[in-house]
């Protein structure tokens, strides 16, 4: 287990550190932000003064170490539009993203395991193939339209559920199903996928030639086989999912990260927008890190 | 005059490097082949008999240059191949060609047999349509239709697949084949016809074999000589009909009992199993399941030395085993 | 590397779709393949078979209904938006730029996917390193974030959607064939080609390629979808296409506030999204199906 | 060992297994007959595409969906085929087990030898069919496993090829079956350790007396291990009779040019003969016998009509319209 989590952790640091120089390299590419943020009537030596307050006047590299340098220490720098420190912003946008993704991640997979399980064992029915339907529709649909028709239906024709906002139970209740509508859809095609390989397996023959009871045989060797593969993609789900949420917080105007960013681009709020980002890849990292981690406990095979 | 072997390995080893265990771990190594020599000549067959882990399929892509050894030279016709120029790689590319053992892996899926057949050739420079011609009467002498040469993989049996491959790797005229268990992913019947299209080619065109199976019986048909492997090492080597009859080594003795036919179940038992190849045992590598083992064993690996005028064998033991056991070995592979 | 099971199509599955068609029976697949067509017919013809220009303002008919309600005329057989622009029109001209950004994003970025991640499998060592690690940095962030990165540093509009759209796709191509070449180079007819003294270069054209080409065919047709839904989703948020041009996401954004009264300048565009994309997964899925009978790449 | 005069434990009568399309369809099986005594090891053997693999999934119920079984297939009296699956599953392990060919792939890599042992005894013990007294090591020792105590805490992936085939013959046979079914048991496995498995299924038969049919294409290991032998060709029998009888005396042209192709050692030379052409596609079967086209003494007649069964004596029969003339 030992060397084959190192490697990772290394892997995984390596990719943060280069994501951070993409990140510099696209906040050059917007060019100087000094007329973004002076006001027009500043003078030349105004924008000089900025230019070097910001490092902006040294080369390019020595620009990218102080850049690193500081996000380091957790310095993204200061939102040019609310004059707060971007890292705070973020910190405090990521708590209802974190909310909202996960409670619709959990709701995602207590739909789709076990619909992709009984898929599975009911290959060619009727059944089948409104699961299939389902997952069909639940890729196709994008959140945000769902979202819409969610707040059409039930919260404009037929007013139960807020169409935005956060802060009560029944905020929750349009945004997690927009969201674990779309991510259910996944998890459901991956465990039929995964159950319908482990069902085909030669152990699975072998129990049946032994008599081992139907239950035992799905619900412990064939889905702890199928779930290694769908351990792994859970950790890009979520990725999916805060992808997702972006869009969804966008229609429930939910106080998230993706909301932040959006407003930031629209606004040309670099620090903000750099902070969200490689806050976000790290956290993914982390969770796919984790699952990494989850895996190795769960097959022996890899401890070896 | 004394012409160069076709192919002569010098003490050729080979150790592959495993992945560190832990960060703070030595790196650990695994000895796939140690210490072999042998030299084929002309027109004849030199087969490698082993079980599976013995090393004999590394010294098959050592030979064809898939894998490069970590000690020892391998010479074909006095040239060192792993000190070649490019051009004379070229040339060795032309002189050795390969079957391997299973026939739905060695085609690929999707070029008819017709491009199969005729890359070999093509990677060689022959013109287009010369090479055409040339499949067809490869074809031919392998015993198949030329309307085959249209066809895919998938269309193919796998007698005729395995047809195909020994139609593609004549392609280039070579001179030396090396032959990784060609038949033993085939059926009973098959194996009979594709081991006796072997026999004829070699007949006909004066060819080289190198052939590699564990089946003893099948190993014989082909080989004017042989080598027995085991862990890695030839613990056997000399003419077939001495070693097949008269085995010196107590390894090569159970392998013979146990592939005579119309022995008793349970006559020769090999007890155990391969050893740990990251853990290998002192001394020599049998003596942990060879029921002639004692301290010498233990202590020192035995070296190839001469058993008789067509033997070499690596046991230090072999003379009174040959003297008091006779009984117990005999001649096997005999017909009732 | 985990090795996941394709996420859709299982065998029986497959089979079900091909007994359809010795039976004759109407079939998914020929449904979503016409639907595909008729898109990118639509995409092409664009201008010559929409009943107006998508911009083509109607003061006569400001959020007109579609044609069955009260209120509704033949005219604008799906009714009209807030600047009595036709909807059926507005769609066409989605179809347009959806498929326009969507093809440029799988064919460009593809190329430059299958390029590196052949050359990174191919070749091994130090080069694969570099590549697959910057393939991570490209990956490591989910798409639509990735995306909202590079349109913050670029800008919106049809050319830069186009551009991010290539930038976040790549490294998936790069990925899956890097490990579809891995995996192939171990395989005899590699080992075999290389006996026969045929270049690496030649090997990894003439077998790698054609090997690994069936599921680089799958995941294009199933990312045309993907596609679809990421430069909606940004026209959607306002950092995409920007008008006057028109695309499906922008036209949802901005049907938007009038939802409560105008259910057709939202529901339509959505509509749209949902046809295109299935109609390519469907596709998508079919092909993997008869490529791969067993149901997993 | 042989109990003849004991009525059959199994019977296979007529049996028909169908793939494909209704209109042309692939007999994989094509009215096949036999009977099985207690404690009896039958050898079945035939190459790739003969239909054994099939006619060993279809006693123990394990085909797919998609295969039509006709005939009947009587396991002590009782039809098989007419059991509900429920039912089936009760026999299945207890009274008629099996052993897969790939030992490699049969056991389940997540969970260690003990937990996958264990579960086999717990469902044995829950149908009376095994006490406390058995246990999982015990079950090991019985296949000579060594170190079984170790074993019992290894992952399948930490044992060898030959150790894995003997966990799954002691789980096969943790109840004392009394039909044991093996699925070509040696194929994947080295030379040495083949036999060391075939011993270990005779030394199963001499213990409990469970009936063994074997499935091979390895005619050294029927030889040396069965009582009695089948050769299958195209899904048909074709010979069947004592092992010994039909080594020395085959009577079936097919089964003939079968021993012939193995090599053959005569003092310093080997020699083999190689039957010409290939396995004829079941779904396109010409008529009369399958084995017409390749067959070195086929007569007219063996293109027109089916051959039908000839007795050579004792328990010795062949489908050849030539059986009892040539030699």
């Amino acid at each position: 287990m030992g060397p084959f989590i190192l490697k990772r952790i290394g892997q995984t640091l390596i990719t943060l550190l280069l994501l951070t120089i993409l990140i510099f390299t696209l906040a050059r590419l917007t060019g100087d932000p000094t007329p973004l943020v002076m006001p027009s009537e500043a003078t030349d030596a105004d924008r000089t003064f900025f230019r070097e307050q910001y490092g902006l006047d040294r080369p390019l590299h020595e620009q990218y170490l102080v850049f690193l340098r500081n996000i380091l220490s957790g310095d993204f720098g200061v939102s040019f539009r609310y004059r707060e420190p971007a890292m705070n912003l973020v910190l405090a946008a990521i708590g209802p993203t974190l909310q909202l993704a996960g409670l619709s991640m959990l709701l995602a997979i207590i739909i789709g395991v076990p619909l992709g399980i009984a898929a599975a064992l009911r290959q060619g029915s009727w059944f089948a193939a409104i699961v299939r339907g389902y997952a069909g529709l639940g890729q196709a649909m994008p959140s945000f339209w769902v979202g819409l028709m969610l707040i059409m239906l039930l919260s404009i024709t037929l007013p139960i559920f807020p169409s935005s906002g956060y802060g009560g139970v029944a905020n929750f209740v349009l945004p997690c199903v927009t969201l674990a509508f779309f991510a259910s859809a996944s998890v459901t095609l991956l465990t039929w996928a995964n159950m319908t390989e482990a069902m085909r397996s030669d152990f699975v023959q072998m129990e049946r030639v032994l008599g081992i009871p139907n239950r035992l045989i799905v619900l412990k060797h064939a889905l702890r086989n199928a779930s290694l593969p769908i351990v792994t993609y859970l950790g890009l789900q979520f990725g999916l999912l805060l992808g997702g949420a972006v869009v969804t917080e966008r229609v429930f105007a939910w106080p998230g990260v993706g909301q932040l960013v959006v407003e930031a681009i629209l606004n040309r709020d670099f620090p903000v927008v750099q902070a969200s980002v490689l806050l976000t890849a790290v956290l993914f990292m982390t969770v796919n890190l984790c699952v990494d981690l989850l895996y190795a406990v769960l097959d022996p095979r890899v401890s070896a | 005059m004394t012409e160069a072997p076709v192919i002569e390995a010098r003490s050729l080893g080979k150790t592959f490097i495993l992945p560190r265990g832990g960060l703070f771990e030595a790196r650990r190594s695994v000895i796939a082949v140690e210490d072999v020599s042998f030299s084929v000549s002309r027109g004849t067959t030199f087969g490698i008999v082993g079980e599976s882990g013995s090393g004999k399929s590394t010294v098959a892509k050592m030979l064809l240059k898939l894998e490069r050894p970590t000690s020892g030279t391998l010479w074909a016709e006095g040239q060192d191949i792993f000190a070649q120029t490019a051009a004379q790689e070229r040339a060795y590319r032309r002189m050795v060609q390969t079957v391997f053992q299973d026939p739905y892996g060695a085609l690929s899926p999707r070029m008819r047999a017709g491009r199969i057949i005729a890359e070999p050739m093509r990677a060689q420079g022959t013109d287009r349509a010369t090479a055409k011609a040339k499949v067809a009467q490869l074809l031919e002498i392998v015993g198949m239709q030329p309307e085959a040469a249209s066809r895919y993989p998938h269309e193919f049996s796998g007698g005729q697949r395995q047809r195909i491959a020994i139609a593609r790797a004549l392609s280039v005229d070579p001179r030396l084949l090396v032959l990784d268990e060609p038949v033993s992913a085939l059926d009973v019947s098959v194996r009979a016809q594709v081991l006796s299209l072997l026999q004829e080619m070699q007949a006909r065109l004066g060819l080289t074999y190198i052939f590699i199976g564990h089946d003893l019986a099948v190993v014989r048909y082909l080989s004017e000589s042989v080598g027995v492997m085991y862990f890695g090492r030839l613990v056997e080597i000399g003419t077939a009909r001495q070693v097949l009859r008269r085995p010196a080594h107590p390894y090569t003795q159970r392998l013979v009992a146990l592939a005579a036919a119309k022995a008793p179940l349970g006559a020769a038992r090999l007890q155990g199993e391969l050893p740990n190849p990251l853990n290998p045992p002192s001394g020599c590598l049998f003596r942990t399941r060879c029921s002639y083992a004692d301290a010498l064993c233990a202590a020192k690996r035995p070296e190839l030395r001469e058993a008789s005028p067509d033997q070499r064998v690596a046991c230090h033991h072999h003379e009174a085993i040959a003297a008091g056991n006779k009984a117990e070995t005999g001649p096997l592979l005999q017909p009732a | 590397m985990t090795r996941v099971a394709a996420l859709n199509a299982s065998s029986w599955w497959s089979l079900r779709l091909r007994w359809r068609r010795r039976t004759g029976r109407p079939r998914l697949p020929v449904l979503s393949m016409a639907l595909c067509i008729l898109l990118i017919f639509a995409a092409v013809a664009g201008g010559a078979i929409a009943p107006f220009a998508p911009d083509e303002p109607d003061f006569t008919a400001i959020l007109a209904p579609p044609f069955w309600m009260e209120g509704g005329s033949t005219m604008h057989l799906l009714g009209t938006d807030q600047l009595g622009r036709d909807m059926l029109s507005r769609l066409i001209g989605g179809a347009r730029v959806s498929l326009l950004t969507a093809g440029a994003a799988v064919l460009v970025a593809g190329t430059i996917g299958v390029a590196l991640g052949l050359i990174a499998g191919y070749l091994g060592g130090l080069v694969e390193a570099a590549i697959m690690r910057v393939v991570d940095a490209f990956l490591a962030l989910p798409f639509i974030l990735m995306a909202l990165a590079f349109v913050s540093a670029l800008g919106t509009g049809i050319g830069n959607i186009i551009l991010v759209m290539i930038l976040t796709n790549w490294a998936r191509y790069a990925r899956l064939v890097r490990s579809e070449v891995v995996s192939i180079k171990k395989r005899d007819f590699v080992l075999l080609a290389r006996v026969a003294g045929v270049r690496p270069m030649a090997i990894a054209l003439r077998h790698v390629l054609p090997n690994a080409m069936t599921s680089i065919l799958v995941l294009a047709v199933l990312d045309i979808g993907r596609a679809i839904i990421l430069e909606s989703s940004l026209s959607f948020l306002g950092l995409g296409i920007q008008p006057p041009d028109v695309s499906w996401g922008l036209a949802l954004a901005e049907g938007r506030t009038y939802m409560s009264v105008a259910w057709w300048l939202t529901v339509w565009p959505g509509v749209a999204i949902v046809l295109g994309v299935m109609s390519f997964n469907l596709v998508g899925d079919w092909l993997r199906a008869s490529f791969d009978p067993r149901g997993v790449l | 060992m042989h109990r003849e005069t004991s009525p059959p434990i199994l019977t296979v009568k007529d049996l028909t297994v169908a793939f494909g399309p209704m209109e042309r369809p692939a007999r994989a099986v094509a009215g096949l007959n036999l009977t099985l005594q207690p404690g009896e090891i039958l050898g079945i053997a035939g190459e790739s595409g003969s239909g054994k693999s099939t006619l060993c999934n279809a006693i123990i119920r394990t085909l797919p969906r998609s295969a039509r079984v006709g005939g009947e297939v009587r396991y002590d009296g009782r039809q098989l085929l007419a059991l509900s699956e429920r039912e089936m599953r009760g026999l299945r392990g207890s009274e008629i087990s099996m052993v897969l060919q790939n030992p490699m792939t049969s056991l389940d890599p997540l969970f260690t030898i003990g937990n996958q042992v264990d579960e086999v005894l717990r469902e044995r013990r829950r149908q009376g069919q095994s006490n406390d007294q058995v246990t999982a090591i015990g079950l090991l020792r019985r296949v000579h496993l060594t170190a079984p105590e170790l074993r019992l805490r290894q992952y399948p992936h930490q044992l060898s090829g030959g150790m894995r085939q003997r966990v799954l013959t002691a789980m096969a046979t943790a109840a004392t079956p009394r039909l044991l079914i093996a699925d070509e048991p040696t194929t994947a496995l080295d030379a040495s350790i083949q036999d060391e498995i075939l011993l270990l299924f005779r030394e199963i038969r001499d213990r409990a007396g469970t009936a063994i049919i074997i499935v091979t294409h390895d005619l050294s290991a029927i030889r040396r291990l069965s009582d009695r032998i089948i050769v299958m060709y195209a899904g048909r029998l074709v010979e069947e009779g004592p092992t010994a009888t039909v080594f020395s005396a085959p009577r079936h042209p097919y089964t003939r040019a079968l021993l012939d192709s193995l090599p053959q050692v005569e003092g310093d030379t080997v020699t083999l003969k190689a039957i010409p052409g290939q396995v004829p596609n079941l779904a396109e079967l010409p008529h009369g016998c399958a084995f017409a086209d390749r067959c070195p003494v086929a007569i007219a007649r063996c293109r027109t009509e089916d051959p039908t069964e000839m007795q050579l004596g004792l328990r010795h029969r062949a489908f050849c319209w030539l059986a009892d003339t040539a030699s």
